[in-house]
């Protein structure tokens, strides 16, 4: 994929392109709809029951009926709703959330586009979704979904920033912004991850992801108890889905970036592991990130909003900085 | 940071051991002898006596009777016997006063009608709803009164 | 109707079945000696009050009509002689209750109502033991002087002991003078009744009626105080200002009696719809549809 | 000139977190409540108005109605009001079982509270773990008395079933299992910060208020006023068992939830002591007139439901139906605390009040 990359752009190329890119999407839908059935099984053995069993073996086929329904579905648009908006805020929400996935190293050979500046690219795209979850809210002209979506902007824009500054410390220590250098800068010993030296750094990045996603600590544009659904309360059918991928992409963006960043993406834990592949390690990391997403959802309760900006900007941000400051004191004292 | 690592771990704990719930539709749930299902009605115990009818808080029992065909045998016989399903509430007040046990609760507790008329129940639909009768007839609270003896 | 002695042979069931059944046919107004008075009162109230349909008008009829005939079946349980028929007021009952009531000296322990949960009862005596006076008699006497000298000289119209309600003192009071008793009862140092617990209208046919039960948590006195208001423009002064709890309480009596209370927050229908027409708790009201 | 305007907010009749059919009409300034004013009576259905044409033994099915979370207690008080007034005796072993199945009753009713509680602050487990231990009780009166939810259980002068055999023993075994369930409870979320976090200090009132407003039950004794029933006006059996009333202090959704967690604890001990005297043989039923004619007069009864005193006042004129009978629901008095509450709070507090004051909209609107 690489050299491809590096070759002029001929028709012949821009095809294998968009050949793998529809590839990589069944390989997210795939994961999307298996990461939904996941979900519900999980949060279902956890409160004592069995989650979804009718559909075909095990329920598998759940969610797969969910999507066809939700294909089915009529599209209702409210009347007083301002039409474009309604219709464009899906598209602004799901779109950056697949974008971002280029850049995201899965072994040392496969992988998309390997740029250089991969972790500010992933920042930027991801930030463009918050624009249609409040455009979303505004659009379908109801109170409910408008409250979603003045309280989705506020989160997202206050945990944008520690997210990205957690992030800091890994690239002084790897010096350069690309995934797939930072992952080949920890060493194949789990001691060697970036985990260790950038704990507090890993802490930060933890809760301002899940803060990212809106998922539960931090679920309050969707809070079902009180806002009803918060800023898809107005969406059905197809449009729904849509917000529902782009939350379960999020959740494979955030997972594989968390890999890659701090767990040693296809890094064995232990040197002598070398002879099974990477994919595997990457694979068995990534879907441990994914289930302690599923675990926080399953017990704990909702913070409200203003506890929630004062996390972010009184607790996490001077955090986040501090860390910065002592990675920077660190690598000045070891480098010598 | 203490009380949300505790709260995982039992959650954690919670994922691996037994689950209680039970597969309903696929099994059938028996319910303890004494659930009040629809009721059961048998019509030659009933001497029109009309208790149901006036103990009952909604008024859904309209029973008519009629003089009793053989000449020497005395009192009445049922001749219809409508149960309004849509406004029973199942509150047992009818086993309760009826001095032969000629009504009966049964374990019956699917319900659901398609349309509205099938919660007529009529006289025939109720003698032949002899499933899972309740056997246990307000046993510790009265004698049965009048002539139906304790046959169950 | 529903219940039965279960230590009554099943022979002696079906002969006394049998003498139920018999009395069903004789006419209704000779078998009930009980209450002669309240049966044609009761009557009228029924059928005045849900002059509607035919079929209605009957099944109140079977209603009465079954009532007197499940009543004569067990003559001798009447224990108590027909009660004087005394008003809702003073009920002097016939029974004493043996009570170790202290209820002047609020301890914490030995709360003063607190009836002994169920003393082997003496086996039931025979009655009209002249009513011994309760012991709260004194205490009552003491209300009515501070009454006297506080609100107004004809203040309380009438004033008794339920005594089935654990002694509860009972007072009858005119609605002009109502809210300088109420001020009086919560801010007397004797009683100190500031937990307004129940407010319960009553449609008297004659006149409309309040009921307030008040007690002192502190003092643990506890009273409760009918407030009349006439029929036809039934108003009452609103102690809302006094008891919080009596907001919603008025305006759902408003709502259901249709009693005014002046001077009360906004007083609007809290159960009922808007722009419902009528006050259903009240007995002259008639149902919207008819067969319900 | 930009003018910035007041968002009217239906939290409406038909809300996930409203505890049945009540609707708050609130206006909001950004996310902080300026007012609220609550409109109820949607599920108004004229208990007391049927009753005046009912015989007593025919409103017990209407009283499992009203607060359809604890049918038992609501049939305790109109029962126990007639056999005030008419003074029967009911048997040593009726009332034993009228009391197990009342502090059963208010075990399940407090499970529900803290299921539906932890679900308005948003954890969605505990709400299956409450209804995995509600069920064991529910399957206990569905053996009792055939029904989950309205019991109709008790009769004027005593019960209507007898305990079927062993079921006193299920009883029994039952009380360790939810002490085990109430530590894992514990576990899971007391000591949560999220949730500490989310109740601590909101809706708070002092003891005046509480006592002004007429609240009852936990509203009124997370305040510190030492006034449960079942010490201060007892009826039943209950001055036969010790038991402590737990108290708050400050009078928030804290200690509004500490004190239930504390009750349920305290639940479980009366029930221990209640099976153990449970006297082994014995009539469910006084002597009782066929037909119930109560004496002329007026009674007020009332007993501590698991959300407060709840009170039946009737007025009979010596017929078989009550010629008015009033209900004093706890529910629709402590209701009327939240809008006074409400001013100043947020969105989200909103819903934490209202699920801290623990109201049955059934018992609103009666």
């Amino acid at each position: 994929m690489n050299e491809l990359i590096q070759q002029t752009f001929t028709w012949q190329n821009g095809l294998i392109f968009l050949g793998w890119g529809i590839v990589f999407l069944f390989i997210v839908l795939g994961f999307v709809t298996y990461a939904i059935y996941f979900e519900r099984k999980v949060i279902g053995w956890m409160q004592y029951r069995h989650g979804p069993t009718r559909l075909g073996p095990f329920g598998m086929f759940q969610t797969i009926a969910d999507i066809f329904k939700l294909l089915i579905k009529e599209d209702t648009i409210p009347k007083k709703a301002d039409r474009a908006l309604f219709i464009l805020a899906p598209v602004i929400a799901y779109v950056p959330a697949f974008a971002v996935l280029a850049t995201i190293p899965y072994t040392s050979t496969l992988g998309f586009a390997d740029l250089n500046v991969g972790l500010l690219y992933y920042a930027a795209l991801s930030s463009i979704s918050t624009i249609g979850i409040v455009l979303a809210g505004w659009a379908s002209n109801n109170k409910y979904s408008l409250l979603g979506g003045m309280r989705s902007a506020a989160q997202m824009i206050s945990y944008e920033i520690p997210l990205v500054l957690s992030v800091v410390g890994i690239i002084m220590m790897n010096g350069s912004l690309s995934l797939r250098t930072i992952v080949e800068g920890q060493g194949s010993n789990f001691w060697e991850w970036n985990l260790f030296p950038q704990i507090v750094g890993f802490m930060v990045f933890v809760i301002a992801a899940v803060s990212e996603l809106n998922r539960t600590p931090f679920d309050l544009p969707e809070a079902e108890s009180e806002l009803v659904a918060g800023y898809h309360v107005e969406y059905s059918g197809f449009r729904f889905a849509f917000f529902m991928l782009a939350e379960y992409v999020y959740v494979f963006a955030i997972s594989a970036l968390t890999t890659v960043l701090f767990l040693g993406g296809w890094h064995p834990p232990l040197a002598a592991l070398d002879v099974i592949p990477g994919l595997l390690w990457f694979v068995l990391k990534f879907s441990f990130c994914v289930f302690f997403l599923f675990w926080l959802r399953a017990t704990l309760p909702r913070i409200r909003v203003d506890q929630l900006m004062s996390l972010g900007w009184k607790v996490l941000l001077p955090i986040a900085l501090a860390n910065i400051f002592v990675t920077a004191v660190c690598l000045e004292i070891f480098s010598k | 940071m203490k009380g949300l690592i505790q709260g995982l771990g039992v959650t954690l704990k919670a994922l691996t051991s037994k689950k209680v719930t039970y597969r309903y539709p696929d099994v059938p749930l028996t319910m303890p002898d004494r659930f009040r299902g629809i009721q059961y009605l048998d019509p030659d115990k009933c001497i029109v006596c009309n208790q149901c009818a006036r103990i009952c808080p909604t008024d859904c029992i309209t029973l008519t009777g009629k003089p009793n065909p053989d000449p020497e045998a005395k009192g009445k016989v049922v001749d219809t016997f409508d149960l309004n399903f849509e406004t029973c509430i199942l509150c047992d007040l009818c086993t309760e006063v009826c001095p032969t046990e000629a009504i009966v609760m049964t374990n019956q507790f699917e319900l659901a009608a398609y349309s509205r008329d099938d919660l007529f129940k009529d006289r025939k639909w109720l003698s032949e709803n002899t499933s899972l009768i309740r056997q246990d007839n307000n046993g510790a609270f009265m004698l049965p009164k009048g002539g139906g003896k304790k046959d169950a | 109707m529903s219940e039965d002695k279960n230590q009554r042979e099943e022979k002696d069931h079906k002969q006394e079945q049998e003498q139920g059944h018999k009395l069903e046919q004789k006419s209704e107004p000779s078998s009930t000696p009980h209450e002669p008075s309240h049966e044609p009162l009761q009557q009228e109230a029924i059928s005045s009050s849900t002059q509607d349909v035919h079929s209605q008008a009957i099944s109140q009829e079977e209603k009465v009509e079954t009532a007197a005939l499940h009543e004569t079946a067990n003559l001798e349980q009447k224990q108590t002689p027909p009660k004087p028929p005394a008003n809702a007021t003073d009920t002097e009952a016939a029974k004493d209750k043996s009570k170790n009531d202290t209820k002047a000296t609020p301890t914490p322990t030995g709360s003063a109502k607190e009836r002994p949960a169920k003393p082997p009862r003496a086996a039931k005596s025979a009655e009209a033991v002249p009513e011994e006076p309760s012991p709260l008699q004194p205490l009552l006497d003491q209300l009515l002087e501070g009454i006297k000298r506080e609100v107004a000289e004809s203040a309380v119209q009438s004033a008794g002991i339920n005594q089935k309600n654990g002694h509860l003192i009972t007072l009858v009071v005119a609605c002009e003078h109502w809210l300088r008793l109420a001020e009086w009862l919560k801010h007397d140092p004797a009683w100190q009744c500031n937990y307004l617990r129940n407010l319960s209208g009553v449609d008297q046919e004659s006149y409309l009626e309040v009921v307030y039960h008040l007690i002192g948590l502190s003092t643990r006195r506890e009273v409760a105080i009918h407030v009349r208001a006439d029929c036809d423009s039934p108003s009452i002064p609103s102690v809302t200002s006094l008891w919080e709890a009596a907001n919603w309480n008025e305006r759902e009596v408003y709502d259901l009696f249709g009693i005014h209370f002046s001077d009360h927050p906004n007083l609007t229908r809290i159960m009922m719809p808007d722009q419902w027409v009528g006050h259903p708790l009240r007995k002259d009201y008639e149902p919207l549809d008819s067969e319900v | 000139m930009i003018r910035t305007e007041e968002l009217l907010l239906n939290v409406g009749p038909q809300h996930p977190s409203t505890h049945g059919v009540f609707r708050i009409i609130v206006k909001l300034d950004g996310e902080v409540i300026t007012d609220a004013t609550p409109v109820m009576g949607y599920l108004h259905r004229g208990t007391e108005k049927l009753a005046e044409n009912l015989n007593y033994t025919q409103i017990i099915p209407y009283t499992d109605r009203m607060d359809y979370v604890s049918a038992m207690t609501n049939n305790y008080v109109l029962v126990h009001a007639v056999e005030k007034l008419m003074d029967i005796e009911v048997p040593e072993r009726a009332e034993f079982l009228r009391l197990i199945v009342m502090e059963l009753q208010r075990v399940a009713s407090h499970l529900v509270w803290w299921g539906t509680y932890l679900l308005d602050i948003g954890a969605m487990s505990p709400f299956l773990y409450a209804f995995r231990d509600r069920e064991i009780i529910v399957d206990l009166f569905n053996e009792l008395c055939g029904a989950r939810l309205t019991y109709n259980y008790m009769r004027v002068g005593g019960v209507k079933w007898d305990a079927p055999s062993g079921w006193i023993d299920k009883v029994r075994d039952f009380i360790p299992h939810m002490r085990k369930r109430l530590d894992e409870y514990d576990r899971l979320v007391s000591g949560n910060e999220i949730f500490l976090a989310r109740i601590k200090g909101v809706g708070q009132y002092d003891q005046e208020t509480a006592i002004n407003y007429g609240l009852s039950g936990a509203n009124l004794r997370s305040t510190g006023v030492d006034w449960d029933l079942r010490r201060a006006e007892p009826y039943s059996l209950y001055p036969r068992f010790e038991f402590d009333v737990p108290l708050g202090s400050k009078g928030d959704c804290y200690d509004r939830y500490v004190i239930r967690i504390q009750e349920i604890k305290e639940s479980l001990r009366i029930l221990e002591q209640a099976v153990a005297q449970f006297p082994s043989s014995g009539e469910t039923m006084g002597k009782v007139p066929r037909v119930i004619r109560p004496p002329e007069g007026e009674i007020y009864a009332r007993i501590e439901s698991p959300r407060g005193e709840i009170g039946c006042y009737i007025i009979s004129k010596g017929k078989a139906e009550p010629y008015r009978l009033k209900f004093r629901r706890p529910s629709f008095v402590n209701l009327q605390i939240l809008p006074k509450l409400l001013i100043g709070e947020t969105m989200t507090n909103l819903i934490t009040i209202l699920g801290g004051v623990d109201i049955v909209v059934g018992e609103v609107d009666c």
